[in-house]
């Protein structure tokens, strides 16, 4: 059953990618169905625990298994792929097998990557999701934007890659030779950091945690849909997923789980900031996302995984409604501008109203889902260290400072002349209906619903007790508080230009990585033809003289090698040929010469 | 004595056919001439089965001990006949019905004779008595034809003859002073207790004589004037046959006669072979017409050669090598020439573009054979550079096998120079690309598919090329 | 009379006529230098015989075998001059001097 | 002691005349120059009691020579001697290449330790000769006659342009 | 069996020579496209056939007393890449159905160098070996001269040739002194690897090391000897390529499993660092250089490197013993081995397609082109598979393989691996890029002469050519235990040689 789970989405998409053009009549009732197919699998699975595996290379295993938080994830992975998917059916723009199918192997790497039970298992997903992020953000291949969006994402995820890779091979290297996840931690001597360091990278990397956070702002040119299903339970919450999932090895080290506490506290906060200075609602949701992830990443570090994995799936729930929410109006109104989306929740009353419970669940407002999961988290931490606590406290009130200026942006009254495609609409046509449907409505309010009351799942599933109330009463007070209070600056808030460029990291990496790799690149090519390519060339020329080389540079550099040896040659050649005059006396003189030296060789050489 | 003219029986076929065939000349008509060149090609065809029947013998020195009889002796016969029969086969288009074709014919096969006696010679007067023998026709086949050029050729090759044969000479009476004696038994002991500087410079000055016969520098410089200037049948001749004789007595010289510590023999030979080759390489690289760049090939062919000389009896394989060599130098180059041959018109490089559209199984056969001569696997050549060059480094000169290296791929240049044109798909010159006959194609066709039967079935000859001279007295 | 006094002379000789090889344009004067310088061979050869081996026969047989071959490189050499001669009213080597390179 | 005088006389003799047939300018006069250096040898080998041979060097030099003074008034544009010649190149090189030739080989004559005289010669060494040349010398005297048959044969084709069947091209 | 293979090709070639060049060109192209089949038939045979070691060993003497035989056999390690040489050599001959130019010469050259690829791959001589690494060379020249892009097609042939018979000079010198090495003197493989004859290591067995490592590592190629490879790529017509890249590279790296590795185990024990060095060296250099290049069949010929650079570092850390188990070694080595099969369909691959490009648009200045997506989406969506399948995405062949042998490399040697792991990141760059400035943004197309006709799609014959290579690098990627179980057991064993 497992390995249908994750074929089946995989092969549909597969299938459905391949058909290209000609399947596109059928693929949003064929995506949507495999999605069902896959949920129900996926329900199955979580009931039934199964574990599967297969030899894949010498003495590692492909294993795929259910456990307590792959079940929890494979449900979340497939009901957010369904819901993401029914809403879709709606945009006329993303009817195409292309679509479907790579959200499906999206969906579907993902199913792997939250059942994998070994590392290569797990680096295969990891890295094919990387990969299908890169074809739906560039889903719009004719806008270089587009394209270029894809690109910083899927390499920048990719240098976290890395990581993975070198963790597999210290895994190997230190007796792990499985590369089973469950043994990782016994990685012995100091394999056992680099294997730890590896997937932590991998994982911040993924997570779009800081310093790696800007792929995620420019992955905002993607269809929104894609940012949904990629913000919710994808991609980005496969980072955190790992963390969780590795979390006895975090403890195994005893400076990896710190670091990742704080690297997730930090981004909590920061990203908080970056969020509440966006201007734009999707850029505003995506900073939020790592905001909120870094909330997890927090869980992963102080050992609160229960706490993280509800966090989790009441995150992707919220998350994915807002998107699908920004998306329709997006669609509906051609600009996700905050200040041009004003009343946009009144002309539309079921999305306003569903994007509304979202962002009070996101804000943390009591009773919603995300008050109970994200003051597990701070619980947990608040049981490590105070300042820890202190600064997801903090987080958490931003949390409710964006979603508040979200929310109040959406519910101002219209200014129609702006809302027919101010300067800085996006092309998408302004009214093109309502696209919707019937189905995506039925997903919004699904995930409305879902939203609100995911909260209760820890205690439903695991029986969990919230640790401190008084700490579960003071987030919730505080949310209020900031609710109210952002309620009535939100018209003023500023945009500081560090937050609002999501603190300049995108531009320092152009700095100290893109722009030296593609210098280093040309001035290696340039080597490669100049000397390197001319060094057999300078060989031969040397004998007869350096001169020579300066005087042929300057000719082509695919030809020059081939003539430069030539030239060398040829003045050999010359030389080899000056003995031969025509002149039978000189060669006499010469013959009685070189004899003279043979003999004289012969005579002094015994 | 020892005078059985049995054990003689190629030579004396060949000097048979040479005064039967000059009587028979003369009474011919112009246009029957070819019986004498049958007469010729039946001689010696009949030296090869003699040579067969003699290689089984026990092997024996005749003559006093004036001739040896014995395996380097075998090879050298079978390779010259072969060359000769060959030579005899790619030479009909261009001299058939000559009113010199008889003297053609008598002074290739008197030169073969000579070149054989060089090769068996086991005293010094009768090496130079060969070695006039073996150069005289020559020098008259290289100004056979009368042209200007070729008397050129003629003039220059007897004159450099002539120099080092005098040179020649002036060692053998060194050697003869120091050593007393000129048999190479006798001089085996007389140099043994010898003054060394003396016995050194005779020594040089007798190889001097031989390397104009190889071809090889220092005698090198006729060679590309003797080639330039005559028809290729007769470049042919001059640059394979003589090669032969001269390293199979160059071999026998220093394997028989000087102590091995006389002077330091694999040094002189690695240096004259570097030299050969290098300088052989070096200057075809830019030679425009085909017959000065093969003649300046096979000068660098000497001295891949003469390597093998160098390690002579250091290296198990050195003999082996030396004349399976100059058996696969002689068939591909010969090859290589019966092309010219076939085209005689076709002087440059140039004029060779679009052969393979015009004449595609000659141009197969030049690609095979200047493959060859390379020693692209499976030629010949390939397996005698194997030999060589295995025996170089196993006679500790690595690094005349690592220079040897670098000239193969130095010589590749120039051999794709020539056979980038033939394989272009340009429209072919039809003047130069006009065939002189038939015989120089089969000729071709013949050497190339002996090159590579050589090349694939040649380990069934190695084993019978080992048996090295003994030394006198049982050394 | 000494060995050293008769290789001396063979060798002066001998250096004559490499002189005269080198030098002389006359394919005819270049073959007398060829010439002179076997006459230096000839003494030594004789020298040789006499002050070295006088018991053996080999001195004189070489001496015969450098006669003959100075005979037949005359002979030869006169054939070549008056095939050159013939082709192209040249006897000096410097004229023919066509092929080179 | 006469042989001494003789010895001194003969080689002065050979070693100027050899060097006059560098220096004269008569065809005529150079022939004869050569041949009288010859014959001063062929008088050295008879001092060294070979007899035959240098009678034998003798006659074919002075016929030799012969033959080459006609060949040297067929061909060559100066006969008699009539006005003076210099037909030479590279004279300075190959003055140097030749006395070098000569200091190396002179050293050489005078620092080697030469091998030891063994054996007196035979009461007839023109007999001995004669032996060897049917024994031991045997083939090699029957290569040396099949190089004089080759000899004529490539003489005649060199020399001759027409051949046996008349002018036809 | 295994001669049948070999020299069907060979045979067929032969007999296609005495037809008259004017048959109709079918004739030429569906006897190659036959022959490949029934070799490729053949081939599934061999590996359908169970056995352990050597199998289908035919051995006769050749040359006894210099100690050549005419010896073949397939092992684990040769069997795949027999496999792809007849695969690839397939593709190449559906590929060329729609070749009109001097057919029949065309196609007795390929036949030729599918018989020596194959040979080579089969040959347990070392003279074998170096007989068909030779006329690969040899065949190789005619090819690029006579079928590429004219006049600077020739040139750079030659610079192929002399470069490339340099390097198998130089391998000839090493089996020469590996001859010489052993006693008593033999070329053959098998008996050499048995007798380890350089046991004692020294200067001598260095330099015998240092000899073949050249010639292979020319031919591999690896920095700083591969400045013969983007010309002759580029001048190369698109078979022609991609057989050099799939196959003739793989004549390199193969000779250090089959050669260098099992006959010098201490030697290549003791320089193995250097092979690491020289793979990352590669890997990185070679990245970094097709990043610039704005010729789309130089960065593919450039990648190349790249991925052999791998192939290097693999059998270099399969040398380093300390610090690492068998399991390590193990992987490093099938790695090595399974890069060669997925390089091979891979950039076998790629080459096609670009050949394609060329034949529509007449250049492969990727400046020149933009958008190509709109035309020639099938196109370019069979382009981006290669182009992921070559940057290692996981579910490709070359991921299986990088995947192996940095997980196998990593313990060896740490720094090299996890630089050389950087490498991946490079060559996604290098790809994405190309992808975005060909077949992505805006549509423009070359307004060269010759080129009024629209962009045309991938034809049938092409697509019939590339993605059968694509999905066996896909099949590979998905279900490698099939080609591992091929593997493993000969790279099992090859680690025990050179580690005894």
């Amino acid at each position: 059953m497992l390995w249908w789970l994750v074929a089946v989405p995989l092969l549909a998409g597969a299938l459905l990618a391949v058909a290209g053009r000609r399947a596109d009549r059928v693929a949003p009732a064929a995506g949507v169905l495999v999605a069902t197919g896959a949920l129900a699998i996926a329900i199955a699975a979580a009931v039934t625990r199964p574990a599967v595996d297969a030899p894949l290379v010498a003495g590692i295993r492909a294993g795929l298994a259910v456990d307590g938080l792959s079940a929890l994830m494979v449900v979340t992975v497939a009901g957010a792929t369904l819901a993401v998917l029914a809403h879709a059916v709606g945009d006329p723009e993303l009817r195409t097998a292309r679509f479907a199918g790579f959200m499906l192997l999206f969906a579907g790497a993902m199913l792997v990557t939250v059942t994998a039970t070994t590392l290569a298992v797990l680096l295969m997903a990891w890295e094919v999701m990387g990969a299908m992020s890169w074809a739906l953000i560039a889903y719009r291949w004719w806008e270089p934007e587009s394209v270029t969006a894809g690109h910083t994402a899927f390499l920048t995820t990719r240098l976290a890659d890395v990581g993975l890779y070198v963790a597999a091979g210290a895994a190997l290297a230190g007796g792990a030779g499985s590369l089973a996840l469950a043994e990782l931690p016994g990685a012995n001597g100091p394999w056992l950091h680099v294997v730890t360091a590896g997937l932590v990278v991998a994982a911040l990397g993924k997570s779009a945690q800081l310093p790696l956070s800007f792929w995620l702002s420019q992955a905002m040119r993607g269809p929104s849909p894609v940012s949904a299903l990629l913000h919710s339970a994808t991609m980005v919450a496969a980072g955190a997923y790992l963390l969780l999932r590795l979390a006895p090895l975090l403890a195994a080290t005893g400076w990896a789980a710190p670091a990742v506490a704080w690297v997730g506290a930090a981004t909590a906060l920061l990203m908080g900031l970056v969020a509440v200075a966006q201007t734009d609602l999707k850029q505003l949701l995506a900073a939020s996302t790592c905001s909120q992830i870094g909330f997890m990443v927090l869980a992963a570090g102080v050992g609160g995984v229960r706490g993280g994995a509800a966090q989790l799936v009441a995150h992707a729930a919220t998350k994915s409604l807002l998107f699908l929410a920004a998306g329709t109006w997006l669609v509906l109104l051609g600009t996700k501008q905050l200040g041009e989306l004003r009343g946009a929740a009144r002309r539309h009353r079921l999305v306003g109203v569903t994007f509304t419970v979202g962002a009070a669940a996101l804000a943390g407002l009591p009773p919603l889902s995300l008050w109970v999961t994200k003051d597990l988290v701070l619980a947990a931490a608040l049981d490590r260290s105070t300042v820890l606590y202190a600064v997801g406290l903090a987080a958490a009130l931003l949390s409710a400072v964006y979603s508040t200026k979200a929310v109040w942006w959406v519910w101002r009254p219209a200014q129609p002349e702006v809302i027919a495609g101010g300067p800085n609409g996006t092309r998408a046509p302004a009214g093109r209906g309502r696209p919707a449907g019937r189905l995506g409505d039925a997903a919004l309010v699904g995930l409305a619903v879902l939203a609100a009351l995911l909260g209760g799942l820890p205690f439903v599933t695991a029986g969990a007790r919230p640790s401190a109330w008084w700490e579960l009463v003071l987030s919730g007070l505080l949310a209020v508080a900031a609710v109210a209070l952002t309620w009535r600056v939100a018209a003023r808030m500023g945009e500081p230009r560090v937050l609002a460029s999501w603190l300049g990291v995108e531009r320092a990496a152009h700095a100290v990585v893109v722009r030296p790799v593609l210098a280093m690149a040309e001035a290696l090519a340039r080597f490669d033809d100049r000397v390197l390519d001319r060094g057999v060339t300078a060989a031969a020329r040397a004998t007869v003289g350096v001169a020579r080389v300066l005087d042929r540079r300057g000719e082509g550099a695919v030809d020059g090698s081939v003539r430069g040896i030539a030239d060398g040659a040829r003045a050999l050649g010359r030389l080899a040929r000056r003995p031969q005059t025509g002149q039978v006396h000189q060669y006499y003189a010469q013959a009685a010469a070189a004899l003279a030296v043979l003999a004289l060789v012969v005579i002094v050489v015994r | 004595m020892n005078e059985n003219p049995a054990a003689l029986l190629p030579e004396l076929l060949l000097l048979g056919a040479a005064v039967v065939g000059l009587l028979m000349g003369a009474w011919l008509p112009r246009h029957r001439q070819w019986l004498v060149r049958l007469l010729a090609a039946a001689a010696a065809g009949a030296g090869l089965v003699a040579t067969a029947l003699a290689a089984v013998r026990p092997d024996e020195v005749v003559f006093g001990t004036s001739y040896a009889v014995d395996t380097p002796t075998h090879a050298t016969r079978a390779i010259v006949l072969g060359a000769v029969l060959v030579a005899l086969a790619l030479s009909v288009d261009a001299t058939a019905g000559h009113r010199r074709e008889t003297e053609f014919v008598v002074l290739l096969l008197l030169g073969g004779l000579g070149t054989i006696l060089l090769g068996g010679a086991n005293d010094l007067l009768l090496l130079f008595a060969a070695f006039l023998l073996a150069s005289v026709p020559f020098y008259a086949l290289a100004g056979w034809d009368k042209s200007a050029l070729g008397t050129e050729a003629a003039m220059k090759y007897y004159l450099s003859g002539a120099f080092l044969g005098v040179v020649m000479l002036g060692g053998v009476t060194i050697l003869y002073g120091v050593g007393r004696g000129v048999g190479y038994g006798a001089l085996r002991d007389g140099l043994a207790g010898a003054p060394l500087t003396a016995a050194g410079v005779g020594l040089v000055a007798v190889v001097a004589g031989l390397l104009f016969k190889a071809g090889a520098v220092p005698g090198h410089f006729w060679v590309p004037d003797a080639t330039a200037g005559t028809p290729p049948a007769v470049a042919a001749i001059v640059t394979t046959i003589p090669k032969i004789g001269g390293l199979v007595a160059v071999y026998r010289l220093f394997v028989v006669a000087v102590p091995p510590d006389v002077l330091d023999r694999p040094l002189l030979f690695a240096i004259l072979a570097a030299v050969s080759m290098t300088l052989g390489n070096l200057a075809a690289f830019f030679q425009n017409t085909v017959q000065r760049l093969l003649a300046y090939s096979t000068i660098s062919q000497a001295g891949y050669a003469m390597m093998a000389v160098a390690v002579a009896g250091r290296a198990e394989l050195a003999q082996q090598a030396l004349l399976f060599y100059l058996a696969a130098y002689a068939v591909t180059n010969l090859g290589a020439f019966a092309v010219l041959a076939e085209l005689p018109r076709a002087r440059t490089l140039n004029d060779h573009r679009g052969m393979a559209r015009r004449h595609p199984a000659l141009a197969v056969a030049l690609a095979v054979c200047l493959l060859g001569l390379i020693g692209t696997p499976p030629t010949a050549v390939f397996v005698g550079k194997l030999a060589v060059f295995t025996a170089a480094v196993d006679g500790g000169y690595l690094w005349l096998a690592v220079l040897a290296i670098v000239n193969t791929v130095a010589s590749v240049f120039y051999y794709l120079r020539w056979l980038a044109p033939v394989f272009r798909g340009t429209e072919p010159d039809p003047a130069a690309m006009t065939r002189a006959g038939t015989w120089g194609a089969v000729a071709a066709v013949f050497c190339a598919c002996l090159t590579v039967v050589l090349g694939v079935l040649g380990g069934a000859i190695l084993p019978s090329l080992a048996a090295v001279p003994a030394p006198p007295h049982g050394e | 009379m000494t060995l050293q006094l008769f290789l001396l002379l063979a060798a002066g000789l001998f250096a004559i006529g490499l002189y005269g090889a080198l030098s002389q344009q006359s394919i005819v004067m270049l073959m007398m230098g060829l010439e002179l310088m076997l006459n230096g061979v000839i003494v030594a050869a004789a020298a040789f015989w006499y002050f070295v081996s006088p018991g053996g026969v080999d001195g004189q047989v070489l001496i015969v075998v450098v006669i003959t071959a100075m005979a037949v490189e005359m002979a030869v050499g006169f054939a070549v001059v008056t095939a050159i001669y013939r082709a192209r009213q040249v006897d000096m080597t410097d004229d023919a001097a066509d092929l080179k390179g | 002691m006469l042989g001494i005088v003789l010895f001194w006389v003969l080689a002065a003799a050979a070693l100027v005349f050899g060097y006059l047939v560098f220096r004269l300018d008569s065809m005529a006069r150079v022939t004869f120059a050569l041949l009288a250096s010859f014959l001063a040898v062929a008088c050295l080998v008879l001092l060294l009691g070979l007899g035959y041979l240098g009678a034998v060097i003798a006659l074919m030099m002075v016929i030799e020579m012969v033959i080459m003074a006609v060949f040297m008034i067929m061909y060559m544009m100066n006969p008699a001697g009539l006005m003076p010649m210099t037909m030479v190149h590279n004279e300075v090189g190959s003055a140097a290449i030749a006395i070098g030739t000569f200091v190396v080989l002179a050293a050489g004559i005078l620092l080697v330790d030469w091998p030891a005289r063994e054996g007196a010669p035979p009461p007839d060494p023109t007999y001995a000769l004669g032996e060897a040349l049917m024994g031991g010398q045997m083939l090699t005297m029957m290569t040396l006659g099949v190089g004089l048959f080759a000899t004529i044969v490539a003489t005649v084709v060199l020399a001759t342009d027409r051949g046996r069947y008349g002018d036809d091209r | 069996m295994l001669s049948l293979i070999v020299f069907l090709p060979a045979l067929v070639a032969a007999v296609l020579l005495l037809v008259p060049a004017t048959a109709p060109r079918r004739v030429f192209t569906g006897a190659w496209l036959a022959v490949s089949a029934v070799d490729l038939a053949l081939v599934v045979v061999v590996w359908l056939t169970p056995g352990s070691g050597f199998r289908f060993v035919e051995r006769v003497a050749w040359m006894p007393t210099v100690g050549i035989s005419y010896h073949v056999g397939v092992d684990g390690i040769s069997l795949p890449l027999v496999a792809l040489t007849a695969v690839l050599f397939g593709a190449c001959a559906v590929f060329s159905l729609r070749e009109t130019r001097r057919v029949k010469g065309y196609v007795a050259l390929f036949l030729a160098l599918q018989a020596v690829s194959l040979g080579l791959f089969v040959a347990l001589d070392l003279i074998l070996f170096f007989l068909f690494f030779d006329l690969s060379i040899v065949f190789m020249y005619f090819l690029i001269a006579g079928w590429g892009h004219g006049e600077r097609a020739r040139a750079a042939a030659l610079k192929f040739f002399l470069y490339t018979f340099l390097g198998s000079l130089a391998l000839l010198l090493g089996f020469i002194l590996l001859y010489l090495a052993a006693e008593p003197h033999t070329f053959d493989i098998v008996e050499l690897a048995a007798a380890d004859p350089l046991a004692g290591g020294g200067a001598y067995a260095g330099l015998a090391l240092l000899a073949i490592g050249v010639g292979l590592a020319v031919k591999t190629p690896t920095v700083p000897f591969h400045t013969w490879l983007p010309p002759a790529h580029t001048e190369a017509p698109a078979t022609g390529s991609a057989i050099l890249a799939g196959i003739l590279l793989k004549m390199g790296t193969y000779g250090f499993v089959r050669i260098a590795m099992p006959i010098l185990p201490g030697t290549w024990r003791q320089y193995a660092v250097v092979a690491v060095v020289v793979g990352v060296v590669s890997v990185l250099y070679g990245a970094l250089v097709a990043l610039a290049q704005t010729d789309v069949k130089r960065m593919v010929a450039y990648t190349s490197v790249n991925h052999m650079g791998y192939v290097v570092l693999g059998v270099g850390a399969a040398g380093i013993i300390a610090g690492t188990d068998d399991q390590a070694r193990q992987l490093a080595t099938t790695g090595a081995v399974t890069q060669m099969v997925a390089h091979g369909l891979i950039t076998g691959a790629l080459f096609l397609l670009t050949g394609v490009l060329y034949d529509r648009g007449r250049t492969y200045d990727m400046a020149a082109y933009s958008g190509l997506a709109a035309r020639a989406p099938v196109f370019a969506g069979v382009f981006a598979v290669a182009a992921f399948a070559s940057l290692g995405l996981p579910g490709f062949a070359g991921f299986i393989a990088e995947f192996q042998i940095f997980t196998g490399a990593l313990a060896s040697a740490p720094v090299a691996t996890a630089l050389a792991v950087a490498g991946i990141l490079v060559t996604a760059a290098l790809f994405l890029r190309a992808l975005q400035r060909v077949f992505l943004g805006p549509e423009r197309l070359p307004d060269a002469p010759g080129t009024p006709r629209p962009f045309a799609d991938l034809r049938a014959s092409e697509a019939a050519a590339i993605v059968p290579l694509l999905a066996l690098a896909t099949v590979i990627g998905i279900l490698p235990r099939f080609l591992l179980d091929a593997i493993e057991p000969a790279s099992r064993a090859l680690v025990e040689l050179v580690a005894r």
